[in-house]
Order: structure tokens, then sequence, then C-alpha cells
């Protein structure tokens, strides 16, 4: 089988896949009650004005949400919509809208388009930190099993599964706040290098966030106008402003590890025992045989084998990966996809904010796990070369 | 014929092809014929051995005998009577060799049809393909089998004397009480003491464990048994040992068996008449003493001569075949083995020789032997036309050699 | 070569014949006592294991106590020398006071009963760069801020641990059994079935849990006919969980499932008519279960920590009140944003830096060797399990 | 790799090549140091009392109980017994790839041409039986583990090389075989290779003379002497492996051949190097040698059995400084030109190898992947890696049992071809009593982790003298014996944690004598070369 062929045939199961969660998702928005949906969107119903105004409330909110023709008319509809990418508005009487106000009432793509950049920043930055911890240290625990390093690498990934990440990201930033004011680093926001008040939550000097008192340039903060590709470090080192882009990844590196962290956890155990059964295989006692050193054995023919199973694996914590977002984007305040869905389900919720947040990820790990298939593809002759 | 034991199973045109699935939307592109229009019969009390490398369909033909697959094409008949038999005998006389795939597109003569629909009344009554739940049931009460790898045919996680209970509990023989009790006659019968009834299969070597399997087989009293490499996974010794045992079986309980092995000396000593496959068909079938001393096919003689045997002395010059077995999936066009052949003509690559009765019993697919019906009179159909091989070789070389051996 | 061996191993030991049924222990029990065996060798597990009981002691115990079901008896937080006088008298009371100072003050109502032995003095953090300060200030900001926040820690943690054990146990139980019969009637049946079957998995498994479970309940819960009471609550949480746990246990028997198909001896059983209900409930489920525990332990250990998550994200939709008696709850409160809001605040008036520490700590701790536990034992499992990791 | 295609001169799938166009120079025993003492000489391999025990939850399984054999120069020796007798252990012990948990090799000797490869085996662990249960509690002694393997790591490939039972899964799934075959040559052939491509002259006259009567010759003549032609260029360069790239350029050409010359050019192009590249080959030769020192120094070390201490520490720093001092040179632009080069050179020398075990298209085998070939192939190319390091013994474990029966007769009579060729020791370890007859000169009956005979071959199947001997002889179906009644050995192979006492045979043999049951019979010598350890006979006691 070519590649190509392969590549196509994954490219091709993504559509059912797609379509399956938007069905799903289509499936729970239909099961929200119609009134609380109006409530999202239009505020309460009028008090005075009686009976007429109540039904007329009603009948222009069901004539914008599309509630008023049968349900597979407004799965259509709702498909439809998905598909080119009209996820419906921002509520204006939501917990979401009440705490950014400046996404009030924008819509869902839109919103989501300003604050994916960050959130991909802070992906890309935890996925690197965890490729370099997890897959060394998972040889490592391998090669030496059951010494020393193998308990301590099993110790570190089981209480990366045992510790709550919000937990773990509050005790850091408490920490954080200790050190940097005892060391007297931070203080009111006062641009670069406050590490700390910038990933505040609600004290919105970070930029994205509505009340940006901090002295960023206008053009970094808030998604708003934020220009030319919207992640905020590219636009900074465009700009020319190395200290701000600096401060940028400054502010993402705590929450990077900490996401990281739960991932690493996962992902230790599998390298290791993929390892462990790699190295039992008859074709590594050949490499023995054949006089290679226990040294090259271990990094290239058992190396290379394992590295299969860990990409397979990666791509399947994905999920768990990205599920870790909405936590740690609120504990740390950063204006992230994460932190808007983390807004959205403060009652009363944003129901478009919340569905939008949920393809999106969703979106996201489909098109991750594709990408793994095909580098594993790539990685194997026996996949390959069919 | 005549004087021959009644059949007890008899295959006729069976076909099973797997699907190759490829390209974007994992199409059918093609078919592995894994076993392709085989016919044979087994009588009572008769062993039928079935020869020929891996990847000829031999384990492939004995799941279709059982119906553990089923078949893409062709009848299995349990148990027709004779006179039945004969009919169909004459009924697959008439209707010539086994269809191709597209046989079906021209468009039938009207008795053809009319002998296809009394073969359809017989396969309703007779053929295992055509059985339903109950009947079905009852067939395969009368038909088990033994497999080759005594480590994983046995369930890990049951007892043996669950393991061997097992088909009586499923077709409610007996009370349980009773069904111990016979559990622990089996395992005597094949050698075994009842104390091993509360084992776990892990804790067996591979000869008591391949007797576990046997006995299990044994359970319903069963007609026929195919045993699918029943040795192969075992030392000399052992395996000795279980021959033993099966011909001890085959005498008190007149059972049929199928001798499924790629290992030939084993098959001339147990079984009493042998088919030879290539590659999803059947090359050669004879009487056991037939085929070794007169094999005709070129395959067969190469598959005899490749056999190590274990006496240094004995020096023979051996028919050593050049590359490998093809792919079922493509297999060549005409006969299928003249990739390998030592003595191909032009027209194997064309031509699929059909299997033709060349002497009584004997039966051949090859060129070499023209069709004793059609051939002209005075030839003898032994003498090969025009093959380089010197007459019919003996397999085992010089006779000088095999005299000083035996 | 391992084959070689392990038919050394197995070799002719029971072909000796002076063994009896009688000196010879039931076979399962072996069976059980060989997987004990490699158990017993990782001490992890064991460890595991030990703290998993207890924490089933100490749920049972707790089930005896008196404490509230749904909620947390608030404390009154007093501060001597405060201008506020609203503690007095009343029960449950806490006294606040400086790092240093032993005693309590004078007028600090203090019961034995409600005082919990770990509910321990504060300490106030001072910045270098400002002398000693007042207390006083914070802890009203922090009443005011959330008047529930300092609550009976110690009923939290007992009523919790019947909570906490409860989820887990019946969701993973509940999602396994559905994944389990999915996953084997999928793999064993193949085709079409098993097309659209691992299809929607694939589906339900792109969602991130997280995300899935939220709006699962945050749908379900806004259904008005279902009415509000704490078991219809406590169903949907359930419920939501379960529709985001099975399918991964479909997937993982179902793969299972697939090499088992294979073996002989389901082939073997179908030659003696066996049909597939039999099949699959006498073959094909023991012998595909194992890998469904190793993950189950993992899950188990995941539950309250999500639901913690849950409740941090102020998701308050799934328990009647905010302060639910359930572990991943009480940790979830212990950092809720106002907490650091005033040890910002207090940083910014330069006031005292008041980490109320135990909060965190204990219910965190809870979490923490529940989950780790439970991974030992999953990893211990896997190990005594897989021939091949066999150390 | 010269024995390859020394053999391939006569084999039928490809015309004959004189030896001394072959690509690679020197016998396999060219290495062999003159210092041995003259009775080393004819043995390559003496073991001696091997004990190897697997310690497992049932117990401790011993699986080998004092084995000893000797391996002569260019004899097949044929290691026979049933499943669970230890054959398979020997040969894993010998070259110490025993997987270790749960295997340990326990004591014993192994000398391979004077060194013992069981040197300071006593020091690699510590054994601790645990109170009423079998088992034993093990303390590795994990430097020293590490250190052994090293040391092994000089005698494996090079002096012993082994072929696998399963083709299939020995292979690497995921190089090509001209990547693990490669990796084999580099590792025993680098000096070698990095010394041809160094001394390359390819604007030397003579090679255009030599590439121009190729040509002339390709436009007539025969397929062999085109190949002998092409092959001069190879010599004429001075990399024999051109020679045989140039025989396939032409080849694949076909009538085209007198017009591929630019082609031969741009692989001949290949060749020339840069100052920079050139300094970053003699690196890599630098270190090929270094390595080959390290295994000398491994080899002193157990043949002397005194620790080489400060030779080793020496040859790590000169490594690192080798390795330092020439950092610049693994810039990327250097390395790149060199590294394919080599690859090429590597690539064609294992097409060339392919050729020896009579592989029809080594060009594609050589490109392709493991589960692209089938089982006979894959076995084919095994032993073809096997030999590509000349070895002095070829352990060969069950190397037909996993292939049909027409390719196993293939097999075995490439066996023969290599036997009669190569000068390699074979020890031939298989179940099947018919395989050996057909192959090896001399047979060792194992039976539970003892040796219970020793015969030349045909003594052996004409004179069996040990019971267990007769009985398997006795229980195998013969084709040429139709019929022949199988006498079966009664009962199954003992398991091996709770051996039987005195004579392990004793409780399934005919004529057990009551000593059987207490002593274990000593090895005696009955006839020339033919040992039994049986109460039977009473010949001499055979000495060690």
């Amino acid at each position: 089988m070519q590649m190509w062929v392969y590549v196509v045939r994954r490219l091709l199961l993504l559509i059912p896949v797609v379509l399956g969660v938007m069905t799903i998702t289509f499936i729970l928005v239909s099961g929200i009650p119609s009134n609380q949906r109006c409530l999202s969107q239009f505020g309460p119903p009028p008090i005075h004005g009686g009976e007429q105004a109540i039904s007329a409330y009603y009948a222009h909110c069901y004539k914008v949400l599309g509630l008023n023709v049968p349900v597979y008319q407004q799965w259509a509809v709702y498909m439809g919509n998905t598909l080119d990418f009209h996820w419906g508005n921002v509520g204006n009487f939501t917990a979401a809208a009440a705490v950014q106000p400046f996404i009030t009432g924008q819509p869902v793509t839109t919103v989501l388009g300003w604050l994916l950049p960050y959130t991909i920043e802070l992906a890309l930055l935890s996925l690197a930190i965890i490729l370099i911890v997890a897959i060394p240290l998972g040889r490592l625990a391998a090669v030496y099993r059951n010494r020393p390093v193998d308990q301590a690498s099993r110790v570190m990934s089981f209480s990366g599964f045992a510790i709550p990440s919000f937990l773990l990201g509050s005790l850091a930033l408490i920490g954080a706040v200790l050190v940097l004011y005892n060391l007297n680093l931070a203080s009111a926001c006062n641009g670069p290098f406050n590490a700390l008040h910038g990933s505040w939550p609600a004290a919105g000097c970070m930029p994205g966030s509505v009340a940006s008192n901090n002295n960023y340039p206008p053009w970094l903060v808030g998604g708003i106008h934020s220009t030319p590709t919207g992640f905020p470090t590219i636009d900074a080192a465009i700009h020319g402003q190395w200290i701000i882009a600096g401060d940028t990844i400054l502010r993402i590196i705590i929450p990077a590890l900490i996401i990281a962290y739960g991932t690493i956890a996962v992902l230790l155990r599998f390298v290791r025992n993929s390892m462990l059964e790699v190295m039992n295989l008859d074709f590594i006692r050949t490499a023995r045989a054949k006089g290679v050193t226990e040294h090259v054995v271990t990094k290239r023919h058992a190396g290379r084998n394992s590295l299969n199973v860990t990409i397979t694996v990666l791509g399947l914590t994905f999920a768990f990966f990205i599920g870790g977002f909405p936590i740690i984007e609120e504990v740390f305040g950063l204006n992230g996809v994460g932190r808007a869905l983390a807004l959205s389900v403060l009652q009363p919720y944003d129901f478009g904010l919340i569905f939008g947040t949920t393809i999106l990820f969703t979106l996201i790990v489909v098109i991750a796990n594709i990408i793994v298939d095909v580098v594993y593809a790539y990685l194997d002759p026996r996949v390959r070369l069919g | 014929m005549p004087g021959e034991p009644p059949v007890v199973l008899s295959a006729r045109n069976v076909r099973k092809l797997f699907p190759i699935r490829g390209g974007v939307f994992s199409t059918r592109i093609g078919d592995v014929r894994a076993v392709d229009g085989v016919s044979l019969d087994i009588h009572e009390g008769e062993t039928v051995g079935l020869v020929g490398e891996s990847g000829c369909g031999k384990t492939t033909v004995g799941r279709l005998l059982l119906r553990l697959i089923e078949p893409t094409s062709g009848q299995t008949y349990y148990r027709p009577p004779p006179e039945t038999f004969d009919r169909l005998q004459e009924i697959y006389r008439e209707l010539g060799p086994v269809p191709a795939d597209d046989g079906a597109a021209t468009s039938p003569s009207p008795e053809t049809v009319k002998l296809l629909s009394e073969l359809d009344r017989i396969a309703d009554q007779y053929s295992i393909y055509r059985q339903r739940h109950k009947n079905l049931a009852r067939v395969r009460e009368k038909l088990q089998i033994v497999f080759q790898d005594p480590f994983s045919s046995l369930s890990p996680r049951m007892l043996v004397r669950d393991i061997v209970a097992e088909p009586l509990e499923i077709h409610h023989v007996g009370s349980r009480s009773q069904r111990y009790q016979r559990v622990a006659e089996l395992l005597q019968e094949v050698g075994l003491n009842p104390e091993h009834l509360w084992r776990f299969p892990h804790e067996f070597s591979g000869g008591q464990r391949q007797r576990i399997g046997i006995a299990r087989a044994l359970a319903l009293r069963p007609e026929l048994i195919v045993l699918d490499e029943p040795t192969s996974a075992l030392d000399v010794s052992v395996q000795a040992q279980i021959l033993n045992i099966l011909q001890k079986l085959q005498r008190e309980q007149r059972l049929a068996y199928l001798f499924i092995s790629h290992h030939l000396s084993v098959v001339r000593a147990i079984s009493h008449s042998v088919v030879v496959m290539y590659l999803g068909k059947v090359v050669e079938r004879a009487k056991t003493d037939e085929l070794f001393t007169r094999p005709l096919h070129p395959y067969t003689q190469a598959l005899l001569s490749a056999i190590p045997i274990p006496d240094p002395a004995l020096k023979r010059e051996r028919i050593i075949l050049k590359g490998d077995v093809p792919s079922p999936a493509a297999p060549p066009p005409g006969c299928r083995f003249h990739t390998r052949c030592p003595a191909v003509m032009p027209i194997c690559s064309s031509v699929e020789p059909p299997l033709i009765e060349v002497r009584e019993n004997h039966w051949v697919a090859c060129h070499l032997y023209p069709d004793p019906r059609i051939a002209p009179e005075g030839t003898d159909p032994l003498v090969p036309a025009g093959s380089p091989l010197p007459g019919t070789p003996d397999p085992l070389g010089p006779s000088s050699g095999l005299s000083a051996a035996s | 070569m391992s084959a070689e061996i392990s038919a050394e191993t197995a070799g002719g030991a029971p072909a000796t014949p002076e063994v009896r049924r009688g000196r010879r222990p039931n076979p399962r029990i072996a069976q059980m006592k060989r997987t004990w065996y490699f158990l017993r060798r990782n001490t992890l597990a064991m460890v595991g294991l030990g703290v998993i009981i207890f924490l089933v002691f100490v749920a049972i115990y707790a089930a005896t106590q008196p404490y509230p079901w749904t909620s947390m008896t608030p404390y009154c937080v007093y501060t001597p020398g405060s201008p506020n006088t609203f503690c007095e008298g009343q029960p449950n009371s806490i006294c606040v006071y400086a790092q240093g100072t032993v005693a309590p003050a004078p007028n600090c109502y203090v019961t034995p009963t409600a005082y919990p032995s770990f509910v321990a003095p504060t300490f106030s953090l001072v910045p270098f760069h400002t002398g000693p300060l007042p207390l006083g200030s914070f802890v009203d900001a922090s009443v005011g801020v959330s008047g529930s926040y300092f609550y009976n820690l110690y009923q939290g943690i007992l009523r919790g641990s019947d909570w906490s054990l409860t989820f887990s146990f019946s969701i993973v139980g509940l999602g396994a059994s559905i994944g389990l019969i999915v996953g084997a009637i999928s793999g064993y049946f193949g085709g079409v079935v098993d097309e659209a079957l691992m299809r929607f998995v694939d589906i339900m498994l792109s969602i991130p849990q997280l995300l899935f479970v939220l709006i699962v309940i945050a749908v379900v819960s806004q259904l008005a006919i279902f009415g509000d009471s704490l078991s219809t609550r406590i169903t949907f949480l359930i419920l939501g969980f379960v529709v985001v746990f099975w399918p991964l246990y479909a997937r993982i028997v179902r793969g299972q499932v697939l090499v088992t198909r294979e073996q002989k001896y389901v082939e073997a059983a179908k030659a003696s008519g066996a049909n597939s209900g039999r099949i699959i409930r006498k073959h094909i489920i023991p012998n595909s279960v194992y890998p469904v525990f190793v993950q189950m332990s993992l899950d188990v250990g995941s539950i309250p920590l999500t639901i913690g998550a849950l409740i941090f994200l102020g998701f308050t939709a799934i328990f009647p009140t905010v302060s639910f008696p359930e572990w991943g709850t009480l940790s979830a409160l212990s950092v809720n944003p106002s907490v650091l809001t005033n040890l910002l605040t207090s940083y910014e008036l330069n006031l005292p830096v008041f980490v109320p520490w135990w909060m965190m700590l204990f219910p965190g701790i809870m979490l923490f060797m529940f989950a780790i536990s439970v991974n030992f034992i999953s990893d211990g499992l896997r190990d005594a399990l897989d021939p091949r990791l066999r150390r | 790799m010269s024995s390859a295609v020394r053999i391939n001169s006569e084999t039928d799938t490809l015309p004959a090549s004189a030896p001394d166009t072959s690509p690679v120079s020197g016998g396999p025993l060219a290495s062999a140091p003159a210092s041995e003492a003259p009775a080393h000489r004819d043995v390559v391999l003496d073991v001696r009392d091997l004990k190897t025990y697997f310690f497992t939850y049932d117990g401790v399984v011993k699986a080998l109980d004092g084995v000893s054999f000797k391996v002569r120069r260019g004899e097949t020796l044929g290691l026979v017994g049933e499943t669970g007798c230890g054959k398979s252990v020997t040969a894993f012990s010998i070259t110490r790839l025993i997987p270790d948990p749960p295997g340990r090799v326990m004591s014993g000797k192994i000398l391979y041409r004077g060194a013992n490869l069981l040197w300071n085996l006593e020091r690699e662990a510590t054994f601790k039986p645990i109170r009423n249960t079998g088992r034993v509690k093990i303390r590795r002694r994990f430097r020293q583990i590490r250190a052994a393997m090293d040391r092994m790591s000089a005698v494996r490939g090079g002096g012993v090389s082994t072929i696998f039972q399963e083709p299939t899964s020995a292979m690497n799934p995921i190089f090509s075989i001209s990547d693990q075959i490669g990796e084999a040559l580099l590792l025993h052939r680098g000096m070698e290779i990095v010394d041809a491509l160094l001394n390359a002259k390819p604007d030397d006259p003579a090679v255009a003379a030599a590439i121009d009567h190729a040509l002339e010759v390709s436009r007539h003549g025969t397929n062999s002497e085109v190949r002998a032609a092409a092959l001069a260029i190879g010599t004429a360069v001075g990399v024999p492996s051109l020679g045989v790239q140039a025989y396939y350029i032409l080849r694949e050409a076909g009538p085209s051949a007198p017009e591929s010359k630019p082609e031969i050019l741009h692989a001949l192009r290949r060749l020339k190097f840069s100052g920079l590249q050139r300094a970053y080959l003699r690196r890599e030769r630098r270190i090929a040698e270094l390595r080959k020192r390290a295994n000398e120094v491994y080899l002193t070390e157990m043949r002397t059995g005194s620790p080489q201490r400060m030779a080793r520490v020496n040859l790590s720093r000169q490594r690192t400084t080798a390795n330092l001092r020439t950092l610049y040179l693994s810039l990327w632009g250097i390395r790149r030109h060199v590294r394919r080069t080599v690859q090429n050179e590597l690539y064609w020398r294992t097409v060339a190898t392919l050729e020896g075990v009579g592989i029809g298209n080594p060009v594609q085998v050589a490109r392709g992947y493991p589960h692209e070939l089938s089982g006979g192939m894959l076995q084919r190319v095994m032993i073809a890696m096997a030999l590509s390091s000349e070895p002095d013994i070829l352990l060969a474990d069950e190397p037909t049992t996993a292939l049909d029966v027409t390719i196993q007769a293939q097999i075995l009579e490439l066996m023969r071809d290599l036997k009669s060729r190569v000068g390699t020791a074979i020890v031939l370890i298989t179940h099947d009593l018919a395989v050996i007859a057909e192959v090896a000169d001399r047979v060792c009956v194992m039976y539970a982790g003892h040796i219970v005979e020793t015969a030349p071959v045909a003594e052996l199947y004409h004179r069996p003298l040990h019971p267990y001997t007769q009985g398997l002889l006795a229980s195998i179906p013969r084709l040429d014996q139709p019929d022949k009644e199988l006498t079966s050995i009664p009962g199954s192979v003992p398991n091996l944690i709770t051996p039987p006492t005195g004579c392990r045979f004793h409780p399934r043999c005919p004529h057990a004598m009551p000593v059987c049951k207490t002593e274990h019979p000593p090895t005696t010598v009955e006839g020339s070369g033919h040992t039994v350890a049986c109460y039977l006979y009473t010949g001499p006691v055979a000495v060690e």
C-alpha cells in the first residue's frame, strides 16, 4: 500500500468521526430546554408587558435559534451551520459574557479564533516538554529495570496520575506568589516580567484579557485586534519587541510544565513497557548475536521499534492531554480556548461557547491522531509498504 | 465402489476464497484462493492423509469439512446412503470439472439444470452446509477435530475436567456426575490418569495436552476426527505414542480420520489413502502404497525426494525445487506448479490440467499423463508424454540404496 | 527458547502419579496464589492494597457517624483582637492567631468535639520589606468573600470517603461491564456490527473526557422534568461519567477479543457445537478480562480527581450544595480563586499573608493516597498477569 | 564474505568468478592468533561441564547440568534431542544469550580458542535459596554482568555467530536487509571497508581501461565474462564492491549495456573525497580500529584470566579523544557524502554476500524489508548475515524447523555447500534425526540436560548404544520402511526442577537397573570417537 493511499484513507475516516461528533453535540444541544437557551441568548423574558410580550419574546427567540422547525430540520441546519463555521454567538447574558465583556455577542468562531493561538502556544510548549522528558526517561527505566531509576520514574508517573492538576497548579501559583513577592519582584501590573500578575485569575494583566491595564501595546492585547498572526509571541517578535516576546513565553512556562506532568505520567509507563516488550523479541537477540553492543542494541534496535508504540500512545492520550487545558488556563488565567470553556460553564451557561469549544477540541484531537498515524506509517515499513 | 465401507464424509468441489481488501476504500481487490475446488471421500474406519506445504490450504480444507468456516461454493455430504452416493458420483461426472467463478455467466443447458436441481435436493438432505440448528448440532456431534498447537487449543482458564466435559455439556449428555464419569474413562483411554482431572492445561507437557485434545474429540463418540497436524508440535518419541493411540482408537471404534500433515513419513505410517495438495488444488490422490511407490505428479515426486531420511548410508539423488511456493493470492495461470516444475512443458503455463483417474484409484492433475478416456488406443497413460523425467522415477533413488536400508 | 523453558517448567511435573487430589490445593486457588505471589513481590502494589483496605474501613466507620451527608458544617472564624464578635458562643468556631503565640486568646470559644485535631493554627508570612502587621482584616475579607469557606474538614473528609469510593467504584463498575459486553460482542462477531460500534467508540473517545462529562451533566441537569433532588443529581453524575467511560473499555476488550477469538480452543468449542453465546460467556470473556482489571484500577483513582476538576471550574450543577463532602470537591474548594485572590490582595495591601494550608493539604492527601494506591495496584496487576513483564 | 563469493562461483544462480576477483580477501581463519598452543589448534570450541539454570516461579530448572563437548575445526557437530533437553540452551549459553532473568549460566568452562568465555562468572551474581520453597533469590551484580556482555560482544558474530529458528521474527522489521547485514559488516570488517574507500584510486588509468573493457565485453560476451570484466573494474579501483555494482549496472542495462558508461562513472565519482571527507573517513577508521583493539583486549582478558583494566581505560580514553578531537568533522555537510558512500559500499557488499547464499535477485532482496520476504529467503539472509563476518563457529539453532519440506531441502543443500567451501565449524541443533543424518559429521545426543551419547554420524545410526538413542531411532516413522511399527519411549521428558536421581533416563529406560536410580553413569568410550553414558556399557571412562 502506498503512503498516499494510507493518508487518504485516514483522511476519509476523519469524515464520519467529525459528523458523529457533531451529531452527538446536536443531540445534547437539543436536550437543553428551550427556555434555558433563550435565557442565555436574550436574557430573562420581560416582566411587564403581559402574556403577548412573553410570547413575542419566545417567538423571536425560537425564530432566531431555529427551534420552530422539526428536529430533523434542526439537525440539518445545525450540521450545515457547523460545517461552514456558523457556530452561533456568545450569549449576552451568560456568566462568560459577564466575566469577559469583550467576547459578548461575538460569533463563537471569531472568539475561538482569537483565543486559539494562545492555547496552541501553550500546547506546543508542553508537547515539547513531554517528548523531551518522557521518551528518554522511559527508555532508561526499561534498561535499568527495577533499579532506582525505574522506581523513581514509576513513582513520578503515578504521582502524575494522582495529583489533581488544579491543586498542583494552584500550589505552584502560591509558591510563585510567595517567592516573587518575597524577592520583591512582582508588583502591580507594570508591564513585562510581572510573570505573576499577568497569570493571575481575573487580575486582568494578561494580554488578551479585558482590562489590559498593563502597558502591553494594543496590537498584542486581547485577541480583538491582535495582529498579524494572533500568536502573541510571534507578533511580539515580528514587531521586534523581544522583551515582550520573552515575557509571553515566561508566562506559560509553569502552566506548560504542569500540563506536561500529567501526560508524561501516562506516556512514561507505555514507553517503558513497550521498550521491555521489544527487548524480549527475537530480533534483539539476533542483534546481540551479531556482536552489537548493549548500548547500540538499546538505542538503535529497541529504541526505533518502541518509538512506534510511543507515537501511537501519544495519539491515544492526546484527548487526555487536551482535557487538561481548561483547568490550567483557568488556574493561571491564561486567555485560551480552555478558559473560555471554563467561563462558559458558569451558570447561566453559554451553550454556544460550550459546544464550540468541545467541537474545536475534538477536531484538534482527531487531526492530531491523523498526524500520529502518518508519522507511524512513515516510521514502520510494515504499514508503509502494506 | 462395491466392497468398500460406507462413506462418512464426501466433499465435492469445495472452494473457499478469502477476499483481499485494499485501495483507498479498502474494497475487494482480489481473492486468496485458499481452497479451490477440492473433492475427497472419507470412508468409515479409514484414514485419509492430506499432505502439502504450508499455505496450500490443507488446514482450511479441514475446517471447511467441519463447517468451522463457511465455504464459498461446493458441498460436503455427510453419510449419504450408498445409492445416493453413487448417484452423486454420476451427477458430478455428468457436470464435469468444477466450473470457474464466472461459470454461472454461461446459461446452462436444460439437462444441466435438471441435474443441478437434483443435486440441490440431495444437498438439502445430506450436505452439512445446508443443515440448520438441530441437524447441524447432530452432525457436529459426529465430526470432531484435534488441533496442531497443543498450547493454544486448550482454554488456559478451564480445568481439564471441564475442558473434556464441555462437548458433553453442550449436547446435554447425561447428568453432571455421569459426564465426569465419562471424562475419567476418556482420560484412561488416552493414557492419562484420573488425578489429571484437577489440573490446568499449562501444567502439562505437549504430548499430554495433545492427549487431552484427543479425549475431548472422543467425548461425543464421533465418526470422523479431523487431525490437523496433531503431531507436528511434538517430539518423535511422543509422536509415536500419539500415533499409536490414534491407531488403537481407530481399531476399537472404527473411527475415520482426516490426517492433515506436512510430514509425509508420518502420513505413510498412518493413512490408508493420501491426497496431495498444492496451492489450494489437489494434484494427486491415491492409495498410500501406490502413491509412495509410484508417485506420478512431479510435485509429489519432489516432495518425496525432499524428505530427509535418518540414514547417513542411504545416498540418493534428490529433486531440489527452485524458489518458493507462489502466493495463493496470485496463483500462476495454467498448472499452478509450473513455476517450480522440473518437467514443465509449454502447455502447463496456459492450460490447467484436470484431476483425472489415470489408474484405478490413482488420480493426477498433470499434463504429463493424458486422460485414458481421451488418450489414443495402445498408449499407456503411465508413460509420461514427452516428459524429461525417466519413466516414473523411484523417489527413494536407486533401489539398491533402498534395499540396503530396509 | 521461551517455549522450551515453559515446556520444561510445565514439564512432566504432573506426570508424577504419587501426587493425589487430596494433597493438591484447588487449582483455581493455586492460580490465584500464583498471581498473588507475583503481586506480593511488588512492594508498591502491597502498599497500595493496604491503603485501599484502610480507606474502605474509614468509609465504613464514616457511615456510622452522625455527620450530614450532603454538606459540611461551616466554622465561624474568630480572630482575637478583631473588632467583630459574631463568633461569640458559636459551637463551630476556630481561632486564627499569629504564628508563635501559643495559647488561644481568652474569649475564643472552642468546643473540643468540633475542634478537629488537625485544624492547626495558621501562620502568617510576612514580606521581607515590611515589618510585622496587625492581623484581622484578612479574616473579615475571607468570611466576606466566601462565608462557608471554613468548614469542618474532618467531617468532610470522613463523609467524603463514603461518597468518593461510592462514585468511583459504581461508575467504573458500570462502565467496565457495559464496555466488556459491547467489546466482546463487537470483537467476536466482527463485520458490520464491529465496524459500526468501533466508529462510534472512536467518536466518543475523540471527545476529551472532562469536556464530555461536563456537557453531558450540564445538559441533563437542565432538564426540568427530572426534578432536582439529591438522588437525581447523583444519578446524573454517575450516568454522565458512565457514558464517557464505557467506550474505552469497549475498545480495550475488543482488541483483546480479536486475539482470543483466533485461539484454537474457541474453534474447538465451535466444532463441538457450542453457540456464540456460550463461547462468548465461557471462553471469550474469561480470557480477555484481565486488561479490563488494569484499566479499571487506573480509572477508579481518576474519578474523584475529575469531579474535583469540575467543581474547580465552578461547574456547580453536579452537587446540591457547593460544599459537598467529597474529596475532589473539598480539594477544589480549598484552592478556589477567592483564596488566591485573598492571598494576592493581602500582599497588595501589605497585610499578613494567610495560607489555609491544611484545607489544601488533607483533601489533597486523601485524593493522592487513593489514586496512587490504585495505580500501584494496577501496575502490580499488570506485571503479575503479563508474563512478559514479570520480574 | 570472500567465502560467500567463492561459493557463488559454483552455485548455479550465478556464473563463475575467480576467487581472486572476490570483493574481499582473507579466509575465516586469517585472524587466528599465532600464539595459540598447538593443543588448541584443532579444537575451536571446548565446552566443559556447562551448567545453566532457570530460576522460575516453580523452582530452579536445571536446564543444563554438566554438558561437555568439543567442536573441531571445520567439522559439523549435531546436537540432537527432544524438546526441553537443553540443546538450544546450550547454544545460547555459549554466546551468553540466555534471557536473564530468569536464566543464568551457573558454572563451567567454554574455551573458544583458549579464551574462557565464562571467565569471572562467579562474580556476576550471588544466590540465596528461599526456605521451604524451591525458589532461589538472586542478587545480580550489574556492573559485572555488563562487563561480561561487553566481553561477549568481542566473540559474538566475529568468532561465534548464530542463526535462529524463526527467521521471520529474528530479523528487525523496520530495517532493510542491507541495513541489517551492513551493520554486521561494519562491525566486523569496518577497518577493511574504510581502508578500501581511503585507498580507492578512481582516477587510475587502469580503471578507465577496465571500464572500457567491461563495456566492450558486455557487447557480446557471456554473462560470466561480463561479470569477470565488471569485477575487474572493482579490483582496478581497489573497491571490490564497485565491481559488483558495475556488474549489476550492466546486467540491468541489458542490451543497452554498452551505453551504460555514465552510470558506472557516476558510481566511480562517489569515491572521490575532499580533504575534510578523507579526514572524516580516517576518523571512522580510527574508531573501527579502536573497537577491534578493544575486542582483542577482551579476548586476552578471557584467555589469561587477568583483568586488563589499564588497557581498557587507555582504550576508552583514546576513543574519547578520537571522538572529541575530530568533533568538527561530524558536521552534517561533511558527513553526508561520506555516510552515503559508506552506505552504498555496505549495500553492494551485502549484495555480494547474498549472492553467496544463492539468492537469485540479491539487488531487490537487499533493498527489501523482512516482511516482504518468504521464510526460506529470510533463512538464507540470516545465514548470509551470520557468515558475513567469517566466524570460526556457526551455531545453527533449528535452522529448518520452521520451513517447508522443499525449502528445508534447499537450505540443507546450501549448508552442505557451505560445509564443503567455508572452513567454518557448524554446530547444528535440531530435534530431527533425519536432518542430522543429512548434514552432520558427529552427533551428540542430549537428554534432560545431559549428553548421553556422542558418536560419528554413521556409527550412531547403525550402532546406537544408549537406550534413549535406540528408542529415538525406533520411534521415527521412516519413508523407506513403511511397514515398520512405531515403538515409542514410554512417559515423557522429566521436569528438570526435580529431575530423576541417578541416570535421568531411568524412569523411561527399558533396561533400568538398581544402580541407575542412584548413581549418574560415567561417560565411557565404546569404539573410536563413540562415547556413551550408560551402565550397560563398561568401556574405559572417557577423559575430558
